[in-house]
């Protein structure tokens, strides 16, 4: 039991499943699953559906973070592929192929964009990527031209809104996402290297690690994935929007990463953890839409559970409240003490 | 000159530098651009950022980020336009009471931070929404302040003979003074610098780190406050929608001044160059008016881009040349510490015949 | 000893997950006395000096104070009572400048602000009772890590305390630095100073020790008199059996084998950089020892990082096996099998939080490249190898390797170079923070391996050491090199001489 | 004269398609207005827009105007701009000063107003129908000017009339996938108790009819769906029969502004508002309309 509670998943999994109990009481339906013009339907498949986009781009970030950086484009980056795609399927419907590669080449771009100037030029990666969100957004907007382009290539569509049986091509997407790069790290020696690099820079290189090349590499992999999630994002809604897609994604991604319990010092991170982390995040949007929380009052509910989950993820936390608690009813001190002599 | 390239000061003579490349720039390339007017512009205009920036400084000098401030700026706009048009208090009672609220709500995220040990990340990113939250439960209306004090302080400024200072360019300047005395000649700052560089180090060493940590947000908190009183000012109104986004201008004008997200570097000066260098940018592309929005936020980049790649170059280069080439090939974060020159050389051994002198 | 204990321990313990650090120490230190703390790598003796000063907490047992029983939450409460100490490890901040760190938490103060100018002053002042002269307004990263021991040194000896401990304080220095170091703490102990003295050094510890308590595994072996002990005995209760004693007279006379004839396996010609190091020549050869000697400054680290690649030499050049080759970074030099134990164990070499079995086989993954990885049970069995071969004392191959004592790190870093079967190994103070039993294992592994092919480019801060080991030995003086004589007919002498400049 | 009027106008930014619409007619009127145009963009910011019209007194342009972010809070810029002797003109949205002298007029629509006519044109269409009437909001931006009044417009209207019940309210933020996403957990969570959704936008309308089609449920039949904004492609999806009525909300304000600026420096005298045309589009009107769109 205490091996159990001192691992790291526990806790966003005790969030999760409070959550969707919250979401039960309010809701007893919540989560039947039902099949809908031959796919399945129902809440938790939404919840699912719509945190793909932030999963991949999760994914994307927590490797980033693992390094000791952090990528704040990546909004900006969901943009431009979006728009990347939208503008070329605008001018031809049939170019699923072409737009799905540009959007894909928009991504990778970016991302070496970013490991240059992180990698490379050496410059702190919280400024340099925030070059690429400020002036990436323009650029998506100069390809959109401020509209919002609609997409009607039915190929196209399948991707964020088809189903592949019974369950949303994107969920497949984000999970083939979550395979490879879990395979990557751990069926190859780059989880140790990335970790290696997070928690010491210096020493990693004089054990012979070409760290910038695996920086690099990283934020490569980082405007990848969001990329992708500009493709799904994109393709869900069908349309390109270049200032509103991926707005303040970046937030939600680092949030995500952190609640999976990956430390913004880079080192250790958790991959299972950033997809819980997201799918704390969307189940927490799902259910303040549908248990009717005020739109005023979403903020302050999403304050209080990030601050309850961070709180009972933390061991000096729960040590001090069990402190408290047991100053409250010494009879269980007590208890404690003689469980201790045993 | 020596002093100019020391490795600790260099960032910040290239950013001061660059700085004023860009003003001249500016000058060279727009009329009316270069004028006392325009310069006190720059500086009544990003006074709230200035001074918001400063306790960002501080909090990324002691290693941690702080991501409330934009909307404990936008609360404080709220509560102060609350307490006065609804309550009608006298701003004497007001002023100290939102300060003190926002140094409060500051501490109670450090007290989070360092005994909970959690991830400054995500306390402060909890704090922005509950206090955006805040401002939305209170009013999402945008509420007009008309109380005559208000006003005075907003219409009052200083004339500088073809140029004016209001109010709130004052108090940045004000805090800003205090803020250099802060870092560098009180222990409070001294600390600050000591945990940012390393926190066990710091532990060890007998410095009271607790009190410091929460100390450092609650510098944060109170100084997100003023930068609302000032924003208040500025506006004569309280809304909850306002400073959204300031976090990231306040860390971008602190990172840009010099200080390293890591923690333990960095200059107050800097961020006030750091603020000085977003806030040309900006008017440099309002003097030019022809670009559209999107074209408006990729030339934003751009500049934002040119500036630190300059940066980086020359430091690298000058830091090359001075820092006897230990950074050489090697990439940020990768950094071995640069070593000292020869010249301070080792008075050695203990036998006095034995110090080592250059034969030939 | 007349009179009460200043600092008393009762039946102290302490377990961390997985280990028993601590069991059941009494230990005593008096005013007025310097007290030695040995012990093998992991005995426990930080950990005793951590449970002291409120760095961790102790579970069982009770510390009392001139009698009265404390518990100190952290370190400022300690150094509120009295205690001044010096950890393990370098722990300063090395962004401050040299006299911050020196006055970091009692800033002198004038007018309300603090007074830098008195902070300069005081802090040249306090480092020249050290006779250290450094520009003290320069970042502590400016210096290597000897320099900024110094500096830790006069930070806990600069300021009135009842209770004084140190924590392998001279770990990196050389023999005129601890002699200086011995005359300040010689003072202090005649102030009624309590002073706790940890070293891993027989001879320091007979040159200033009165007590002397040993630790082996977790339990204090006992309490004795510095005069009363002879070292054999000393080695023998640490060591905790006999054999050592013979090992440490063998060592006496120990000699390296004769130089042969072939050719090196790497020769820099006049390589150098501009500011950082004046072109050297310096060839290793299969087989052979080299070694560097010289003083704090002289550019043995500069040196060892030109060759390995680690800094970009600018002028010269450099053959690998014959042929010329130019290292561009570390990679390339761990490439052609060269590996590096840097000086500065903690912030160069070891990577904390990975376990020590990720540790151990890094060097050798990242030069087979990240998409050949070494199986699970592979790794497993190379890093248990290892620390049953080198005696890493750890819970399992799975801890992270910085919660292992000082000693342990270091022959882990060196398990890492011997993972890649090197050619030739750079070590820079490889037996700094060692105990000596382990100390003369590494010895003899480098030794044998050297009688295997092996090239050891070595650098000590102990020039006995060095003169020992070597087959021949490049004196470095001012970051030049000022001659290179042959080990066995190197007198210890006369690379003393050489050294500090003296015309032969 | 023959000297070029300069106008600084200081726009919100281009967060939606109406605004961008918005920015094109600004631009192009002052073209053929021969209007020399110094063009800026807040990004949303009301700071950055003081900065920008602080920029332009600098600069000493002939007419100041732009589109407020928000209401409140441009006294003291705009007692600077009088200082100047610089003339201001609000566009699109009106704000809260006691001193109306300090702008000359205000050329734009009322989302007080527009929220009214969506609410009438609901009362209107459920005037036989006993109800009760379950509507969903899907919010603009919480605290925009335009999703406050819109609300509270609504609301005047069916306080009134008790078979109206506003069952939800969530905000979107005014884009299409906020409001695609709002809508997917009120189709779950309500399902059939919905009759109609009041979107505070096209975006977010055109958002929530692919979550009620993908709900499998009929906008525009099974439940009414009123918008605003009257884009394209609010219309489009009119005439495809998905949305019941657009109110419009132009943002084609160029050319009123151009000649309003030609006035102001000729010195002629100006109405304090000058209201837009605008209607509101039911569906029945939509495919003969559509044609002569231009946002
Ligand atoms: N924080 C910790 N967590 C877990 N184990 C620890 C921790 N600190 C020390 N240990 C373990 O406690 C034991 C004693 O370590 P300690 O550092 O006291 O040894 P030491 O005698 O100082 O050795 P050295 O001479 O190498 O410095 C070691 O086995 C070490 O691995
Ligand atoms: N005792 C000292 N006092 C002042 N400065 C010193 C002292 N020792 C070294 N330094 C400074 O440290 C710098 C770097 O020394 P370096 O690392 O080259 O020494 P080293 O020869 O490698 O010695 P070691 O490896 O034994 O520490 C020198 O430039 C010198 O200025
Ligand atoms: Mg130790
Ligand atoms: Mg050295």
């Amino acid at each position: 039991m205490k091996r159990l509670a001192a691992h790291p998943l526990v806790w966003p999994c005790v969030t999760l499943v409070l959550l969707v109990l919250l979401d039960l009481s309010h809701n007893p339906a919540f989560l039947s699953i039902s099949v809908l013009d031959g796919h399945l339907f129902g809440a938790p498949i939404d919840i699912l559906n719509r945190a793909a986009p932030l999963v991949l781009v999760s994914l994307g970030m927590t490797l980033v973070i693992a390094t000791r950086g952090i990528d704040i484009s990546v909004g900006a980056v969901v943009a431009i592929a979006g728009a990347a795609a939208a503008s070329i399927l605008a001018a031809d419907p049939s170019q699923v192929g072409m737009a799905i590669a540009a959007a894909l080449a928009a991504g990778l771009l970016a991302g070496m964009w970013n490991g240059l100037l992180v990698a490379i030029v050496g410059m702190q990666p919280i400024i340099a990527t925030l070059i690429l969100m400020v002036a990436g957004r323009g650029v998506a907007q100069l390809l959109t031209g401020g509209q919002i382009i609609p997409i009607g290539a039915r190929d196209y569509l399948f991707l964020g809104g088809g189903y592949l049986a019974l369950i949303p091509c994107s969920m497949w997407i984000a999970a083939a996402a979550i395979a490879v790069t879990t395979l990557l790290m751990n069926r190859t020696a780059l989880g140790l290297f990335i970790r290696a690099i997070g928690i010491n820079p210096v020493a990693t290189r004089l054990a012979g690690l070409r760290s910038s090349a695996i920086v690099f590499g990283v934020y490569t992999f980082s405007g990848l994935t969001a990329a992708i999630a500009g493709i799904l994002a994109s393709s869900n809604v069908r349309s390109a929007d270049g200032n509103n897609a991926g707005l303040l994604l970046e937030l939600d991604a680092i949030l995500a990463v952190t609640l999976g319990g990956t430390s913004l010092l880079g080192g250790r991170f958790s991959l299972a953890g950033t997809v819980l982390g997201a799918l704390i995040i969307q189940t927490l949007t799902y259910t303040t839409y549908s248990i009717g929380v005020p739109p005023e009052a979403t903020l302050v509910v999403k304050a209080a559970v990030v601050l309850m989950v961070s709180v009972i993820q933390s061991a000096s936390a729960r040590a001090f409240i069990a402190r408290q608690v047991r100053r409250a009813f010494p009879v269980a001190a007590k208890r404690t003490l003689t469980e201790g002599a045993q | 000159m020596n002093k100019l390239i020391d490795p600790r000061t260099l960032p910040i003579v290239v950013t001061i530098a660059l700085f004023a490349a860009l003003l001249a720039f500016g000058s060279v390339m727009y009329t009316g651009f270069f004028s006392l007017q325009v310069f006190a512009g720059l500086l009544i205009d990003n006074a709230f950022l200035l001074i918001v920036a400063i306790g960002m400084t501080f909090v990324i000098v002691s290693g941690g980020i702080d991501l409330s401030v934009g909307s404990v700026v936008a609360l404080t706009t709220i509560l102060c336009a609350l307490f006065t048009e609804r309550f009608h208090w006298p701003v004497w009672i007001i002023l100290p009471l939102v300060l003190a609220f926002g140094a409060l709500y500051g501490a109670a995220m450090g007290a989070l931070i360092h005994f909970f040990r959690l991830q400054p990340f995500i306390v402060t990113l909890a704090g922005m929404f509950l206090a955006r939250g805040a401002c939305f439960l209170i009013t999402t209306q945008s509420i007009t302040i008309s109380n005559p004090t208000f006003r005075a302080l907003s219409a009052f400024h200083l004339d500088l003979g073809g140029a004016s200072l209001t109010t709130g360019a004052l108090v940045a300047i004000a805090v800003l003074a205090a803020a250099v005395f802060v870092a560098h000649y009180t222990r409070f700052g001294r600390n600050v610098y000591a945990i940012g560089g390393n926190e066990r180090s710091a532990v060890l060493m007998g410095l009271p780190v607790a009190r410091t940590k929460v100390g450092v947000y609650a510098l944060s908190g109170f100084c997100s406050a003023l930068g609302g009183v000032v924003f208040t000012l500025y506006v004569l109104s309280g809304y909850g929608l306002q400073g959204q986004g300031m976090e990231l201008d306040a860390i971008a004008a602190t990172v840009i001044g010099g200080t390293l997200l890591t923690g333990g570097v960095g200059y107050v000066v800097g961020t006030l160059f750091g603020v000085g260098i977003l806030g040309t940018i900006q008017t440099l592309i309002t003097f030019d008016g022809t670009l559209s929005s999107w074209w408006t936020r990729i030339v934003i980049g751009a500049l934002l881009c040119a500036f630190c790649l300059l940066q980086r170059l020359i430091e690298r280069h000058a830091g090359r040349r001075r820092s006897n080439g230990t950074m050489t090939g090697e990439r940020a974060g990768a950094k071995r510490p640069r070593r000292a020159p020869l010249s301070t050389d080792v008075e050695n051994n203990a036998a006095e015949s034995l110090t080592p002198k250059e034969s030939t | 000893m007349s009179g009460a204990a200043l600092l008393e321990t009762i039946g102290l313990s302490k377990t961390f997950p997985g280990v028993k650090a601590l069991n059941a120490v009494d230990f005593r230190l008096f005013p007025g006395e310097i007290h030695t703390l040995m012990g093998q790598n992991g005995a426990g003796k930080s950990t005793l000096i951590n449970l002291l000063t409120g760095v961790h907490e102790h579970d069982a047992g009770e510390i009392r104070l001139a009698g009265k029983p404390v518990s100190f939450a952290t370190p400022l409460e300690a150094e509120a009572a009295g205690i001044r100490t010096l950890y393990q490890e370098v722990n300063l901040c090395t962004n401050l400048s040299v006299a911050e760190n020196v006055f970091a938490g009692r800033h002198p103060k004038r007018r309300g602000a603090i007074d830098w100018k008195t902070i300069h002053a005081r802090a040249e002042a306090a480092l020249a009772e050290l006779n250290v002269s450094l520009d003290v307004t320069k970042s502590l990263d400016t210096y290597p890590i000897a320099v900024q021991q110094m500096v830790a040194i006069a930070r806990a000896v600069s300021v009135d305390a009842r209770v004084l401990i140190l924590d392998e304080p001279t770990s990196s220095l050389d023999d005129g630095e601890v002699a200086r170091l011995f005359t300040v703490l010689r003072k202090l102990k005649q102030s009624g100073i309590a002073i706790l003295f940890v070293t891993h050094f027989l001879e320091q510890t007979y040159a200033i020790s009165d007590r002397i308590t040993i630790m082996r595994n977790g339990e204090r072996e006992g309490e004795y008199l510095a005069k009363d002990l002879p070292v054999e005995l000393l080695v023998a209760k640490m060591v905790g059996h006999e054999r050592m004693t013979e090992r440490l007279k063998r060592a006496e006379s120990e000699q390296p084998a004769e130089k042969s004839a072939v050719p090196p396996f790497l020769e820099m010609h006049g390589v150098g950089r501009r500011g950082l190091m004046n072109p050297v020549d310096i060839d290793v050869q299969p087989g052979q020892i080299l070694g560097l000697a010289g003083l704090l400054g002289s550019g043995r680290t500069e040196t060892a990082r030109l060759l390995f690649g680690a800094e970009r030499p600018d002028a010269g050049t450099m053959t690998v096996g014959g042929k010329e080759t130019r290292l561009r970074s570390p990679r390339d030099a761990v490439r052609h099998g060269i590996g590096y134990c840097p000086e500065d164990r903690k912030k160069e070499g070891i990577i904390a939080d990975l376990s020590i079995r990720e540790n151990i086989i890094l060097a050798l993954q990242a030069r087979r490249g990240w998409w050949r990885p070494i199986r699970r049970a592979k790794q497993r069995e190379m890093a248990d190898d290892c620390i049953k071969q080198l005696g890493i004392k750890a819970r399992d191959a799975e801890q992270p390797i910085g919660l292992l004592s000082g000693g342990n790190q270091q022959k882990a870093l060196l398990a890492r170079w011997l993972m890649i079967q090197p050619k030739m190994l750079i070590l820079d103070e490889p037996t700094r923070g060692i105990d000596i039993g382990a100390k003369f294992e590494i010895m003899d592994r480098m030794l044998a391996l050297c009688a295997k092919g092996l090239g050891i480019l070595f650098i000590s801060s102990e020039v006995s050491e060095v003169v020992r080991v070597s087959h021949r030995i490049a004196v470095l003086r001012d970051r030049r090199k000022v001659a290179e004589v042959a080990g066995n007919e190197a007198s210890e002498d006369q690379v003393y001489r050489l050294i500090a400049g003296e015309q032969r | 004269d023959e000297k070029k009027i300069t106008l600084g106008f200081a726009q919100v930014g281009a967060e939606s398609a109406w605004r961008t619409a918005n920015t094109v007619s600004v631009k192009s009127a002052a073209q053929q207005a021969g209007i020399n145009l110094k063009f800026s963009d807040a990004q949303q910011k009301q700071e950055n827009q003081i900065k920008a019209i602080r920029s332009y007194i600098a600069q000493k342009v002939d007419v100041i105007a732009f589109s407020p972010v928000v209401e409140t809070g441009w006294e003291p810029i705009l007692i600077e701009a009088k200082n100047a002797k610089i003339p201001v003109i609000l566009t699109d949205r009106n704000i809260d000063v006691k001193d109306k002298s300090l702008y000359v007029t205000m050329i734009g629509s009322d989302f007080l107003e527009e929220g009214r006519r969506g609410g009438k044109w609901l009362e209107d269409h459920y005037k036989n129908d006993p109800g009760p009437i379950n509507i969903v909001e899907l919010q603009g931006t919480v605290g925009s000017a335009p999703a406050n009044d819109r609300r509270a417009g609504l609301l005047e209207v069916i306080k009134n009339d008790p078979k109206f019940k506003v069952i939800a309210s969530q905000s979107g933020d005014f884009t299409l996938a906020g409001g695609k996403q709002v809508m997917e957990a009120f189709a779950k969570t309500y399902g059939k108790q919905i009759n109609v959704v009041y979107a505070h936008n096209d975006d977010m309308a055109l958002g929530a009819i692919q979550a009620m089609e993908e709900a499998g449920m009929k906008p525009g039949k099974d439940i009414t769906v009123v918008s605003f904004d009257a884009t394209k492609g609010g219309f489009e999806a009119m005439v495809a029969g998905k949305i019941n009525v657009d109110v419009e909300c132009s943002p084609l304000l160029g050319p009123q502004l151009m000649s309003a600026v030609k006035d102001v420096v000729a010195g002629k005298p100006l109405p304090k508002r000058i209201v837009t045309e605008e209607t509101i589009f039911p569906m029945s009107v939509a495919a003969q309309t559509l044609p002569q769109r231009k946002y």
